[in-house]
């Protein structure tokens, strides 16, 4: 199987969804002959012309509420808002609108919308080119959100969510983009929406998480089996919206031993759930307290790099919260 | 040619291309929605139901605009007074009833939703939410997706003066603009935002505005429902012909209240609403139709005594009819697979 | 002391504190002349002309921009949001600019504005006329923000809301407006943002709330002192950011069984937060599961008085998870 | 009256009311905003910084705008190529350097946020965010403030055209004209929103849009600085006698890529870029100020020198300067008794 690029993946998702259903388009900012600000949409324009990669007005509004009105007419929009951090401006067509048109039309209408931001920082952006807004969307019921750490993944949910028949935010994460590569079939795949994944196999303590800091606890489970003789079991959520409660559960239960770790700050973010529902369920099959591991509770991460380093999760943060669980 | 060929020719509907049964219809139309608005107030008056909100001296130019479609073809993304223009495309009035009782039946959201939100994909109207302006960058999406199509749909949206001050007015519009689709753009200028008069929403002219994104905007007398026609059927053509929007403001006055919720005597004088009342623009359709010989006494009689038993029977069968049953409540959050609550 | 109304509370805050200092006004829809549509604002335009109480287009993000503006330039505005369903248009605002504007200019600038927004249903609103959008704006460091669930707290928590030098969110509950009224002083009184309140002492099962769920809490907590000697111990949050961790750690403590209610859908709501905090640090004290009572994961409730009815919390409701948590 | 008084009487700047002193300083300052940025664009290829974004070709206008206002009572809502502004109210050299190191000592962030983003209370520079078009409502904010109290400041803004489609550019525009309020817009029209053509932008012209809000609108020759400074003056003149609003678009072209991230031959020939080059309004502004007698190829040797060396210095300075340590960073979450994370 070739082994191929985050960011890739996405590309060829969307070429492959385009190829095989007409009413798939892509819209966005500088998406068409500029590929986007990442290249993500490389050669889209070029294969399927400009009304299919279609570059739109600097208005997000606009962009999510077109593609919104352009998926109740029955077409299959991929909308992409440059930054995650941009896409604020489009939250009450999010929220107010693509989340709510099936369950205020009782099923009449629908809005099988996609709309692609890329999170995560890493990459010197400063304050607005890093966010992780998971947390805004996160609480509203009507949306769908995914937001894969491999290549393999990231190909598989796109396509999943471009085919789901509901509104999906594809949250990727711009560190992976060039840094994350991983064998990806040639041929036509889905991940299903809603399904968490064991990334590792492991015995004495559970890492629930998603996105780009998986990798850290990778790295650092591999060093602390190495080093320790500790096993971690790792878990992808995969999807934030709905998440995998069977997934989660199984998980926790396998070590009793529960770390979250997100990029999202702390409060008020998807961990927070995460750790409720093992709270609820689970109580008793725990062996040590719920642990969190997140981004610090500030606005947003600075561009400077002792800022951005000190904001960061990464492999010996997540190592020193694993070992701590693990001897606790 | 038939007798009275010459005196219709002269006449303004002949010269629009409305045939005489289509004038006459629009006046039924206009007078239907008149007596639905009518029997809402006086049920919410009653304590039959909580909430309307009314069109009333809007619904000459909303049953024009309408009846200047292609009601086959287009998509219409109609707000919450345009209880003219859903009648025009074909809701009934027993269905506007049940949705105004809230009852399951309710083709618009089956009681969900307050009344006055309407949807229906059978008759191409577009479902509509109450935050106010969304719906027109849906009415561009929906004009992009005929283009991308190759179809000949139009899709035209209202919303109030008020709402055209939202962003969401001008990042529609602009797109629309740039990418020439084929939308038509009403802003009902009914001179009032709940309280707040049309001087303290916006120092320029809403028709104005259409300058700015590069397409023609016009400003149409709203107590002129021919005028409103013409207006619109001609934006029609443009769109049609890949000539893209138009932004046409129609100016009316809202003569109730906001809603039922509402005391106007808050911000504005009886005197300033009777002045507009008497301007009502349903008279002097039928006085025009009248003097072309398409009306009489008798029509109207018969026209009144018909449609208080249309709406007579939408009132008691939806007043009967049972709501959703609440463990229906959850569904539809999702596609049915996985839908409902979790 | 003399009993008022939770709207006259709100409505008196604003008052004294435009008495009190020139800088203070308020902004927002209809709020001049007709008082605001559920009457809040009553009276203000009379009293102190149509600039300090000025009534805006219809338009929220620049409601909330322009009052953001203000703020910096040193005025302290009270942005009216009609109804909290109708906040959207000004996420981008409210998250990106006025959360940020200390944090971002290292404490050069500062953005002491106060939104008020009604949540909350019961009034055959609808989908949009009842929503509780506290999950969005929750996870937003920056920002703060209170929802009281009395008189005496609204007046207090308002008047601390906009003497802070930081923005706040006032979620006043719209059912409350003229159902609930308390003992509130004539004089001036502030009640510390950051703060929750012990509404009701008890050693059995510890209720965690915030705004009109918890007056459903004290009904069931009366019913079932006399009916089955079940004594709840009830927790006002009163602020939602920054929580009362102290706050939430000693009820939780006191009796080992926490209930957590809000009107907020249940996934992603402030009480996942809640949850989290008590099972990171609490584990070992607890004696139930954490469980939460809040709204269902649906994207807002129907008009249908049926639908509404179902979707609400009630006495009942209450009063069943609470005498189920006590016999657990 | 000097011997060359007649002469300069005939001069544009002085038929302005700009002095001589102010022409010459207006000059240096184009001189100093463009030599910081082919500075920054240097140390960005040499891999000393990450990032910078430019603002060469609009240095011009945008020293002719801010040489317009009030500079000690106006407020400033910059956007990120507004060197030329911030610098002529008064941000030195020094700490623009500081802020493109992303130093602690960098008075706009103290290196947290991306260069190009402004911020100084001292000098009534408004902190700015990356989302575009969110200083507009705020700016109509200031205007509001200061009309509330009775002062005489004016705001002003600016903004690229792309960004003139979102949604706030409208709401605080129609906010403004509403309430008559002292602010002035600015859209820097550069031709390009990162890749997109304003063909693809907007189908109108930016300016007209004014009319729609009531206020005045004008389209003016960024080239021609001393226009910029008329029409500005004028906008600020009006602003101050209570007469609201005024919309500038100013005409000019972004000579260099979106930012040292983007690779503008994607989207746009040389050809196309070398043509607006020769455009380039410093040297015929130098042209104008020599026929005028007010400048030479000496006192040219003279300023290149001195801001070599002030740049020199600055470079060195904030490339030394430490970063805001890591522990500092979650500082001023909160106003300072609570502040900080939690
Ligand atoms: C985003 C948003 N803000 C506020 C409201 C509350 N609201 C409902 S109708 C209305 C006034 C609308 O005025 P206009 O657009 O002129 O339409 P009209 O009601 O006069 O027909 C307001 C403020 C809303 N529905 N949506
Ligand atoms: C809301 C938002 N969306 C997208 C971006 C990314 N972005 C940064 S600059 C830019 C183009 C701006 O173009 P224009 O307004 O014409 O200003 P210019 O850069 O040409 O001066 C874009 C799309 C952003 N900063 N904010
Ligand atoms: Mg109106
Ligand atoms: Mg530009």
């Amino acid at each position: 199987m070739p082994v191929i690029e985050y960011i890739e993946a996405i590309r060829t998702a969307m070429k492959e969804e385009m190829e095989r259903d007409p009413s798939v388009f892509v819209l966005g900012e500088d998406i068409g002959l500029k590929g986007g600000v990442f290249g993500t949409t490389k050669g889209l324009q070029q294969q399927f012309g400009e009304d299919r990669a279609l570059d739109t007005p600097l208005a997000e509004s606009a962009i999510a509420g077109v593609a919104i009105g352009a998926a109740m007419a029955g077409m299959k929009p991929i909308a992409e808002m440059q930054y995650s951090d941009f896409m604020f401006p489009a939250t009450n067509q999010i929220i107010s609108e693509a989340a709510k048109i099936r369950y205020r039309s009782n099923n009449d209408w629908d809005c099988p919308v996609v709309i692609r931001a890329p999170i995560g920082g890493g990459i010197f952006g400063g304050l607005y080119h890093s966010q992780c807004p998971e947390s805004v969307f996160f609480g509203t019921p009507g949306l769908k959100i995914v937001a894969p750490s491999t290549a393999y993944d990231a190909k598989g949910l796109l396509k999943a969510a471009i085919r789901d028949p509901d509104p999906v935010i594809f949250f990727e994460n711009k560190k992976c983009y060039r840094l994350i590569t991983d064998e990806v079939p040639e041929d036509d795949y889905v991940v299903p929406i809603g399904k968490s994944k064991v990334m590792r196999e492991g015995s004495d303590i559970t890492v629930i998480g998603y996105s780009m800091p998986l990798h850290f606890a990778m790295q650092a489970a591999e060093e602390l089996s190495r080093e320790e003789g500790v096993e971690a079991h790792i878990l992808d959520l995969r999807t934030l919206q709905p998440l995998d409660r069977e997934g989660i559960l199984e998980a926790a239960a396998k070590t009793g031993k529960v770390l979250i770790v997100h990029e999202d700050n702390k409060t008020g973010g998807v961990g927070a759930e995460v750790s409720a529902i093992i709270a609820e369920e689970l109580l008793y099959d725990l062996d040590a307290p719920i642990r969190r591991l997140c981004a610090p509770d500030v606005p947003a991460m600075p561009i400077n790099p002792p800022g951005e380093k000190h904001f960061l999760l990464n492999k010996d943060k997540l190592k020193a919260a694993m070992l701590e669980l693990a001897r606790y | 040619m038939n007798q009275t060929g010459t005196v219709r020719q002269t006449m303004r509907h002949t010269q629009l291309g409305i045939t005489d049964e289509q004038a006459v219809a629009m006046y039924e139309m206009m007078m239907l929605a008149r007596r639905y608005d009518e029997r809402s107030q006086l049920l919410q008056r009653a304590g039959k139901i909580n909430f309307h909100i009314s069109g009333i001296t809007q619904e000459p130019s909303q049953v024009a605009m309408t009846f200047a479609m292609d009601r086959e073809r287009d998509w219409f993304l109609p707000y919450y007074r345009d209880y003219g223009v859903v009648l025009s495309v074909g809701m009934t009035v027993k269905e506007l009833m049940l949705s105004l009782f809230a009852k399951a039946e309710d083709p618009n959201s089956a009681g969900r939703q307050m009344p006055g939100h309407f949807g229906s994909k059978r008759l191409r109207i577009v479902t509509g939410s109450s935050p106010v302006t969304t719906q027109v960058p849906h009415a561009v999406g929906f004009a992009l997706a005929a283009k991308m199509r190759g179809e000949k749909s139009v899709s035209i949206v209202s919303f109030g003066e008020g709402s055209s001050n939202q962003g969401d007015f001008h990042e529609g519009c602009n797109f629309a603009g740039v990418h020439k689709l084929p939308v038509i753009f009403i802003c009902q200028n009914n001179q009032y935002a709940i309280s707040i008069p049309f001087s303290k929403q916006s120092a320029g002219r809403i028709a104005d505005r259409a300058i700015g994104y590069g397409f023609p905007g016009f400003r149409v007398d709203g107590n002129d429902p021919l005028e409103v026609y013409r207006v619109v059927k001609e934006a029609r053509e443009r769109a049609e012909a890949g000539e893209g929007p138009t932004l046409i403001e129609i100016m009316t006055y809202r003569v109730t209240p906001h809603s039922t919720s509402d005391n106007d005597l808050a911000y504005r004088t009886k005197e300033e609403v009777e002045e507009h009342k008497r301007k009502d623009a349903i008279p002097a359709f039928r006085q025009y139709l009248t003097e072309a010989g398409l009306w009489s006494d008798e029509k109207e009689a018969e026209l009144q005594a018909r449609q208080r038993a249309i709406i007579d029977e939408a009132t008691e069968y939806a007043e009967r009819a049972p709501f959703q049953p609440a463990e229906e409540s959850w569904r539809y959050v999702y596609a049915e697979e996985d839908g409902g609550s979790r």
